[in-house]
């Protein structure tokens, strides 16, 4: 029987893996935003089974800043910076589409493996999505040129490692949560501002050229 | 007269009769082989005792030494000689002798390599290069005849057990050769002996001494610059040498015939002296049947002759078992 | 006054010396004189302190504060180590006699107080290897040893061939050390002590650490197959360090050997054999590729390797002699090892100290370039004519005397053995030996005969003077050691076996025999040679003239042997080993009757070189490149890595 | 709240002092007491632990301080403020040798972000909580991020770029595997779960083996990125050389132990379980393995700095093995050992560099005729980071592999014994050429000894931790 919860994060799952599968910047950052409010909303299912009001905030905080706030940073950056397609690297979108695909297969029978979670409200989905979209995350990282795609990758396994906490784990202290979060956000910022640099130095945010620094 | 008077006597005379012999035995040699060389070739040849009258005349002579030399070249030959006639003392290549020290084998050895060096030091010292040819092929030598000596001298060493050569060649081991193997290894050694002094004393096959191109030539392009009383002294002391080396390989056939016939001490001393003569004499006829080797295959010719120690060496292992 | 308290002192000594030599550098001829001073008076010192304390032996460990981080520092002073330190201080305060003079002809080359301080370091830590009684006592001191040595041979780094020397001898003495901390870690796992009288050879298991604590050692030792090191590094370094380096440094190794191997107990025969084998092909190796050599200081690193086999020889004898229970050879073999370690030392020194002030006076140390100096500097001459001697074992010097000892030790266990085997191998050793020893001789000749005798092929040759007095006394010093050590052989060979009791299990004690009656022959041949020329040669009329020249006018310096033609006849005997090779190169019209110019090159190629070690170095040099290759510098790839590294972990952690 | 104040003030002192409008000079002598008030102000705080009257010193329920962290804390801190003593010089020689000019807002902010660096550095070691230790170790990522990038050029960009990518995602693993520990406690163990690193040791026993293992790896694998682990140490050698010299001193000496601590941390409650096998020889083995490929990336090498950072590497797998032996005493000696040599080997670079305008190690020859101070103290430092008795590096290296040998881990000895020969000999042969011949053009110095002031300082520490009995003191178990 599967949960409202496992139900969320498993659609993000599969947004994520659909993301792969374009090279347009703004439809993987749509894909992105869609995909962390589903696990937003699973956030907010597990605040209520839990009845944990703390969860709630965290579920706001995340819609707010994660589905919206980095999508449009990240667009407005893309804009600036007037790139809009990646150009893709190692292999072919669609074909790395259906390797996530593949991965997310592999990740539901690796997490079979795993004891499961006692007091959490989700079951094996749970775990699957999220190993599942840090698979993702590797494969975005791993197919991406641009600077802006390897964030987006970073920001889909940070993701991916989320639900997996949300999901199997009864509750974080809150203090980690929010560390989590800070640094998360100052990251993306950090390297949305190295990508401007980027720009400005190279003319190109295509990091698969920079390649000076080798033996 | 008392005992301790006879034995002062029979000292005495041991020593003259010694001393006699290295005076006359080492120009008797090269006399030896003069005239059988000269008999082979329906010559009359010199007087035996011609070299011994050649050195004397040397002696009056003047000396002429190279401005390039330094003290070596004469220190050479003071230090060859002196080793030659220490060498002599010690070694037993009579079976008379007086009373000599530890004649340690490897001491012998080693002497003889002092006189080499010594050799080879004044043969470089006048910045010829005759000298330089001659001190570089007697090096090569050496090396090649070294070990066939050293071996020979340790297989004798081994079956008496001692590396002492007054004990090995003292007439007193008698007493255990019971084991046939012994006479053999007699032989063998003083096979082997002669021909590495054939090789040491650069005679026949290995080189000629008696062609007049030195640039072919070993030993007597080594002291092509001696003259006046150097040369007779170098003469003198390669005849020692050869004497000595030829009374060796005579005191192992000797001493194989020992093991075989019993016989007295007048005898041995006449078979020693007898041996060197015939030694000397068939090396003339060698060398009056045989070419010269070329260079190259000298190694070769040596070869048999480091074979041949090695042999008797390992049956004189072998034989020891039994001994000990 | 205990013995402790006055190595402390000496030690402690030494430190200030080498901070002194840093203030004094300043100003370089009072501190070349100086410190020279110093070492004389330090090896003074020292041997004083030695001959003090003869009869005592003392464990000293060091109080709290003086620690090696966690570990005391543990030393001992027994018999071998007093013979070993004798040496030391013998040869320190040669080259102490020796430096003023030498050094000033390096003053534009060398910094001197990098020199000195390198310099004191290494001794002090010399004299720490040989005193430390524990195993990491041993790799510290062992390791400052080899740093400071490495510094000292680059020296004069500005030349591109020193450089690589140097690294070349880093390279080898790291790969030693390596060897050792493996053999010392295995031990300590082993027999749970770092201290080396605990420790135990004798176990089945203690086999593998005894095989790389004896390659460690043949390594540092320059043993054959692993001397490609010590041609290089030894004419690299100033002749003072050769002296050091080839004296005593060597020998270290070797001491190491007796000190943990033969006291430790081992008689595996697997490792003796191997020893065995090792020392008998460096001797031969050695003076063969000795032979060879135009430097005189690479020909006297060669023999070097060639002195080390038989030392290693003699051991290997004494050891396999143990387990065959046959003491007697045992503890010749044993006597004779440390005799010639004793002897080796002094003429090695010697003999670069000769080539030192040869290098000094006339500018050169290539044979081709050398001659004439018999004339010129006749003092060095002859001590360098003595060390050659020796060196070739000519009684009645010192090298005879402890070669005669190998040679007795072979023949006693051709005597004694039970397998014929055994026998078979004794015998072929003695004749290995005698070879090594006529090519030894063949060796010295050359480089007494071409270097010293006829006429000078170079300017600066023709132009040498004699060394300063200092050079002629260390030199003197060394030789009269040499002359009485040989002369005086059987009083020697007392002590040492005195000194052998002394330490636990090296000998079983029996009295060594050396029945030779060497102060009776050398008397004997010293009045005959008097007598022949007072009474003969002095009295006879000399007339000077000039070199034969068969009629074709005065003889050019190049008329004369080279170094190169006069090994030609046994390089040619031995050119599969040596892969000799002459090239030579006629040119002009009708070029073989009348040549305009003929160009003759002897080649030298070292196989192992060649084929073993340029390999393998290539080897590890592809690796690396491979390596390299792993940074591209592509950031997917980096990513990759990370990915994978995470699926093997994963796969190890449901292996494990 | 006495804790936060000696622990914070200093350094966001030093960072908002750095951000206001002081003039350079006055930031710079500012920074340099400010450094060292620091180091003191921690010594006071942890004096209890270091002179060993308790062992651990619980400041809050998620920030204490044990023993080894304290031990670190320190070590981190007297790294810095050499580092950040030696930094203003530099920045001096960087106009007087080099010709550049560095602008002093640059400067300012790499004085700032060397605050903040330093402060989210000492939290990890104070952080009693797993959680809180990550979230520190991505908090050093990013402010060092700011020193990475100092120059601005494409190169440090390049570097900066990867070491924020790398790192970011091998620290997300460290996250997952956090999670995952935090789950296999919940299973039974402790009511709701836990990530007090105090609690999850108290009941090692009763963790969830399998999620324990699994996160056990995840922060092996995200925290040995973070560590410059091979495979993973992609980004290290271009993050080091990229950096300015005293950032490279930092990032080298104090941040590669940070994340090395975090492994620590974790090996420690893995330890304790019955399913240690994973923490034992995945890490020897591992450490020994990059040790070795470290001393081969160490063969051809061409630049200065990148050498030392391969030399890092090496280092830290000898850490490694230290950790997989459970010996956190072994593993700070070594690590104590190594930052003060690599400190004072990065910061001569940095001179070294300034003095001959380039990097490339081909181009760097005859030091020792340039500047013979500057090339013994390089010697001298270089033989010790490559673990040459006398100096300290050599005891905790010979206490490791005596320890692996004693432990029956042979094959590991022999493959640091290789390891350690190779880098010696890879390293010294570049030492050697730099110190040796002639320089290619005239190289003219001037100033003062203070140049070589704190490298001579760390210079004698190793010899004193060589030589001295401090070493017995620190591994004494209390």
């Amino acid at each position: 029987m599967m949960s409202s919860i496992d139900l969320c994060v498993l659609c993000a799952a599969v947004l994520a893996c659909l993301m792969v599968g374009s090279l347009h910047l703004r439809l993987n950052l749509w894909l992105y935003g869609a995909e962390t409010l589903c696990i937003a909303l699973a956030t907010l299912f597990t605040a209520q089974s839990h009845s944990e009001s703390g969860l709630i905030y965290i579920a706001l905080l995340i819609a707010g800043l994660k589905a919206a706030g980095i999508p449009l940073f990240l667009g407005w950056t893309s804009e600036k910076l007037n790139v809009h397609r990646d150009v893709g690297a190692v292999i072919a979108p669609p074909l790395a589409m259906h390797l996530t695909i593949i991965l997310l297969a592999f990740s539901f029978i690796l997490t079979r493996g795993l004891p499961a979670p006692s007091m959490a409200a989700s079951g094996w989905y749970g775990a699957t999505a999220g190993i599942s979209l840090l698979f993702t995350g590797l494969v975005v990282m791993l197919t991406r040129r641009l600077a802006i795609g390897q964030i987006l990758g970073f920001l889909v396994i940070e993701n991916g490692i989320y639900v997996f906490a949300l999901t199997q784990t009864l509750g974080m202290p809150m203090l980690v949560e929010m560390g989590v979060l800070l640094d998360m956000l100052v990251g993306v910022m950090v390297s949305g501002l190295l990508v401007f640099r980027i720009q400005k130095s190279f003319e190109h945010i295509d990091v698969a050229q920079l390649t000076s620094l080798k033996e | 007269m008392t005992d301790a008077n006879i034995h002062l006597l029979k000292i005495c005379s041991d020593w003259i009769l010694f001393v006699l012999c290295i005076v006359l035995v080492p120009p008797l040699c090269l006399g030896l082989i003069r005239k059988t060389k000269a008999r082979l070739q329906n010559r009359v040849g010199p007087p035996l005792f011609q070299p011994l009258l050649d050195l004397l005349k040397l002696c009056k002579k003047g000396e002429t030494i190279s401005s390039t030399m330094s003290g070596t070249f004469r220190l050479s030959t003071v230090v060859v000689l002196a080793t030659m006639l220490v060498l002599a003392w010690m070694t037993p290549w009579l079976s008379f002798k007086p009373w000599s020290p530890n004649a340690d084998l490897f001491l012998i050895v080693y002497l003889f390599a002092l006189a080499r060096v010594f050799t080879l030091l004044g043969a470089l010292d006048s910045g010829s290069a005759f000298g330089a040819f001659g001190a570089s092929r007697e090096v090569t030598l050496g090396l090649l005849v070294e070990p066939a000596l050293l071996l020979g001298l340790v297989a004798l060493g081994l079956f008496s057990g001692s590396s002492d050569l007054r004990l090995i060649f003292a007439y007193s081991h008698f007493q255990y050769l019971g084991a046939t193997a012994v006479p053999g290894i007699w032989l063998l050694v003083g096979i082997s002996i002669l021909l590495s002094s054939l090789v040491e004393l650069s005679r026949m096959p290995v080189d000629d001494p008696t062609t007049h191109l030195e640039l072919t030539m070993v030993h007597e392009a080594m002291i092509l610059e001696a003259s006046g009383r150097n040369l007779a002294f170098i003469e003198f002391a390669h005849a020692l040498r050869m004497s000595i080396l030829f009374g060796l390989a005579a005191q192992c056939f000797v001493h194989a015939a020992a093991a075989v016939w019993c016989m007295s001490a007048l005898t041995e001393g006449l078979l020693s002296i007898g041996g060197i003569c015939v030694i000397a004499i068939s090396v003339g006829v060698l060398e009056s049947l045989s070419v010269k080797l070329q260079w190259r295959k000298v190694p070769e010719f040596v070869a048999y002759v480091v074979s041949m120690s090695l042999l008797a060496a390992f049956v004189a292992a072998g034989t020891g078992v039994a001994r000990l | 006054m205990n013995a402790p308290v006055i190595f402390l002192e000496s030690v402690v000594f030494l430190m200030l010396a080498a901070l002194a030599a840093f203030v004094l550098c300043q100003k370089k001829d009072v501190s070349d004189k100086a410190l020279s001073f110093l070492l004389c008076a330090i090896a003074a010192g020292a041997m004083a302190a030695l001959c003090l304390t003869w009869n005592q032996q003392f464990l000293f460990e060091t109080p709290a504060p003086f620690l090696l981080g966690v570990f005391p520092l543990t030393f001992r002073l027994d018999g071998l180590s007093r013979l070993f330190l004798m040496l030391l201080s013998l040869i320190l305060f040669s080259t102490g006699l020796f430096s003023p003079g030498y050094l000033k002809h390096l003053k534009e080359k060398i910094s001197g107080g990098q020199y000195w301080l390198s310099f004191l370091l290494f001794s002090l830590s010399m004299f720490g290897v040989v005193l430390s009684a524990d195993a990491i006592t041993f790799i510290v001191m062992w390791e400052v040893m080899s740093l400071s040595s490495v510094a000292l041979v680059a020296s004069d780094h500005t030349h591109h061939l020193v450089q690589k020397s140097a690294l070349i001898y880093l390279g080898a003495t790291r790969i030693a050390s390596g060897l050792l901390c493996g053999g010392f870690l295995w031990m300590h796992s082993l027999c749970g002590s770092w201290n080396f009288a605990d420790w135990n050879f004798a176990s089945p298991q203690a086999i593998f650490p005894a095989l790389l604590i004896l390659l460690g050692f043949c390594i540092k030792a320059g043993v054959w197959p692993f001397h490609i090191w010590l041609p290089y590094a030894h004419p690299a370094a100033p002749a003072t360090v050769s002296a050091l380096m080839s004296g005593f440094m060597i020998k270290i190794p070797i001491y190491g050997l007796i000190r943990i191997l033969v006291q430790g107990g081992l008689y595996a025969p697997e490792i003796t054999n191997f020893a065995f084998v090792l020392g008998a092909i460096s001797a031969f190796w050695g003076v063969l590729f000795a032979l060879v050599q135009n430097d005189l200081k690479r020909l006297l690193a060669y023999s070097s390797i060639e002195n080390i086999g038989l030392i290693l020889l003699a051991l290997a004898i004494s050891l396999k002699a143990k387990a065959a229970n046959l003491p007697v050879v045992a503890d010749i073999a044993m006597t004779a090892a440390l005799f010639h370690c004793f002897n080796h030392g002094l003429v090695k020194s010697l003999l670069f100290l000769s080539v030192g002030a040869v290098d000094c006076q006339a500018h050169s140390r290539d044979l081709h370039k050398l001659g004439g100096l018999a004339k010129k500097m006749p003092w060095t001459m002859a001590c360098f004519f003595l060390g050659s001697f020796s060196i070739c074992s000519i009684p009645p010097l010192n090298g005879f005397a402890s070669k005669w000892l190998i040679y007795q030790s072979l023949f006693k266990s051709t005597l004694m053995y039970g397998s014929y085997l055994e026998r078979g191998i004794s015998l072929a050793t003695i004749c290995l030996l005698s070879a090594v020893g006529a090519l030894a001789i063949a060796t010295f000749v050359k480089a007494m005969g071409v270097g010293f005798l006829g006429m000078s092929r170079s300017h600066s040759a023709e132009h040498a003077e004699e060394a300063s007095i200092g050079m002629k006394a260390s030199q003197s010093l060394l030789v009269v050691l040499c002359v009485g050590l040989g002369v005086f052989a059987s009083s020697a060979l007392k002590i040492i076996s005195q000194l052998a009791v002394m330490s636990p299990d090296l000998t079983s004690g029996t009295a060594i025999d050396f029945p030779l009656p060497i102060p009776m022959l050398t008397g004997l041949l010293i009045t005959t040679c008097l007598a022949i020329y007072v009474i003969f040669l002095q009295s006879s009329k000399v007339k000077i003239f000039k070199t034969w020249d068969c009629g074709f006018g005065p003889l050019s310096a190049k008329t004369q042997a080279s170094s190169d033609s006069f090994a030609q006849p046994l390089a040619r005997i031995f050119r599969p080993f040596l892969r000799y090779e002459t090239n030579s190169t006629i040119k002009g019209r009708d070029r073989r009757h009348f040549p305009e110019e003929i160009a003759v090159e002897v080649k030298i190629v070292s196989i192992l070189e060649q084929r073993i070690y340029l390999p393998s170095l290539a080897m590890i040099s592809y690796l690396a490149k491979g390596m390299a290759k792993l940074q591209a510098g592509s950031i997917h790839l980096y990513l990759l890595y990370v990915c994978s590294t995470l699926v093997i972990l994963l796969l190890l952690g449901t292996v494990l | 709240m006495q804790f936060f104040v000696s622990l914070c003030t200093f350094p966001i002192l030093g960072a908002a002092l750095t951000a206001g409008s002081a003039r350079i000079e006055k930031v710079r002598r500012t920074i340099i007491i400010i450094s060292w008030l620091q180091v003191i102000s921690v010594a006071v705080l942890c004096l209890p632990v270091l002179l060993g009257n308790v062992s651990i010193l619980q400041f809050t329920p998620d920030f204490a301080v044990d023993r080894i962290g304290a031990y670190f804390l320190m070590l981190t801190n007297f790294v810095c403020a050499c580092s950040l003593s030696h930094a203003p010089t530099f920045f001096r020689n960087e106009s007087l040798f080099a010709g550049k000019t560095v602008p002093p807002q640059h400067e300012r902010m790499f004085y700032a972000s060397a605050s903040l660096f330093l402060l989210a550095m000492n939290f990890v070691f104070l952080s009693d909580n797993l959680g809180l230790l990550w979230v520190s170790i991505e908090a050093t990522t990013l402010f060092s991020a700011g020193l990475v990038y100092f120059s601005r050029d494409k190169h440090a960009l390049e570097a900066t770029w990867k070491y924020l990518m790398i790192c970011s995602v091998g620290i997300a693993f460290a996250l997952l595997g956090t999670i995952l520990i935090f789950a296999s406690s919940q299973h039974g163990a402790i009511q709701g779960g836990s990530l007090n690193v105090r609690q999850l040791l108290g009941c090692a026993k009763q963790l969830e083996p399998k999620l324990l293992e699994l996160g056990y790896i995840f922060c092996l694998l995200g925290y040995g990125t973070k560590a410059g682990i091979f495979p993973l140490h992609t980004w290290l050698p271009d993050a080091h050389s990229e950096a300015p010299a005293p950032a490279s001193a930092m990032l080298s000496g104090a941040l590669l132990n940070c994340a090395l601590f975090a492994i620590w941390r974790i090996t420690e409650l893995v330890r304790l379980t019955e399913h240690h096998a994973i923490c034992e020889s995945v890490p020897i083995f591992w450490g020994a393995l990059t040790a070795l490929a470290a001393g081969l990336f160490l063969v051809h090498q061409y630049g200065i700095k990148r050498l030392w950072a391969y030399s890092s590497i090496e280092n830290v797998g000898i850490m490694l093995v230290a950790i997989g032996l459970g010996s956190p005493l072994l593993f700070f000696l070594q690590a104590l050992n190594h930052s003060v040599a690599k400190v004072a080997l990065f910061l001569l670079s940095g001179n070294i560099i300034q003095y001959y305008k380039t990097k490339d190690l081909s181009q760097i020859r005859g030091l020792l005729q340039v500047s013979p101070t500057c090339g013994i103290l390089f010697a001298i430092c270089a033989a010790a980071v490559t673990g040459m008795p006398p100096f300290g590096a050599f005891i905790a290296e010979w206490l490791i592999l005596a320890k692996s040998a004693d432990a029956t881990q042979g094959i590991a000895v022999g493959i640091l014994l290789v390891a350690l020969a190779i880098s010696f000999v890879a390293v010294s042969i570049h030492v050697a050429r730099v110190l040796w011949g002639t320089p290619k053009s005239e190289i003219a110095l001037s100033g003062t000894f203070a140049k070589y002031l704190i490298p001579s300082l760390l210079c004698l520490c190793t010899i004193v931790l060589g030589l001295s009995a401090l070493p017995l003191i620190m591994v004494k178990p209390i």
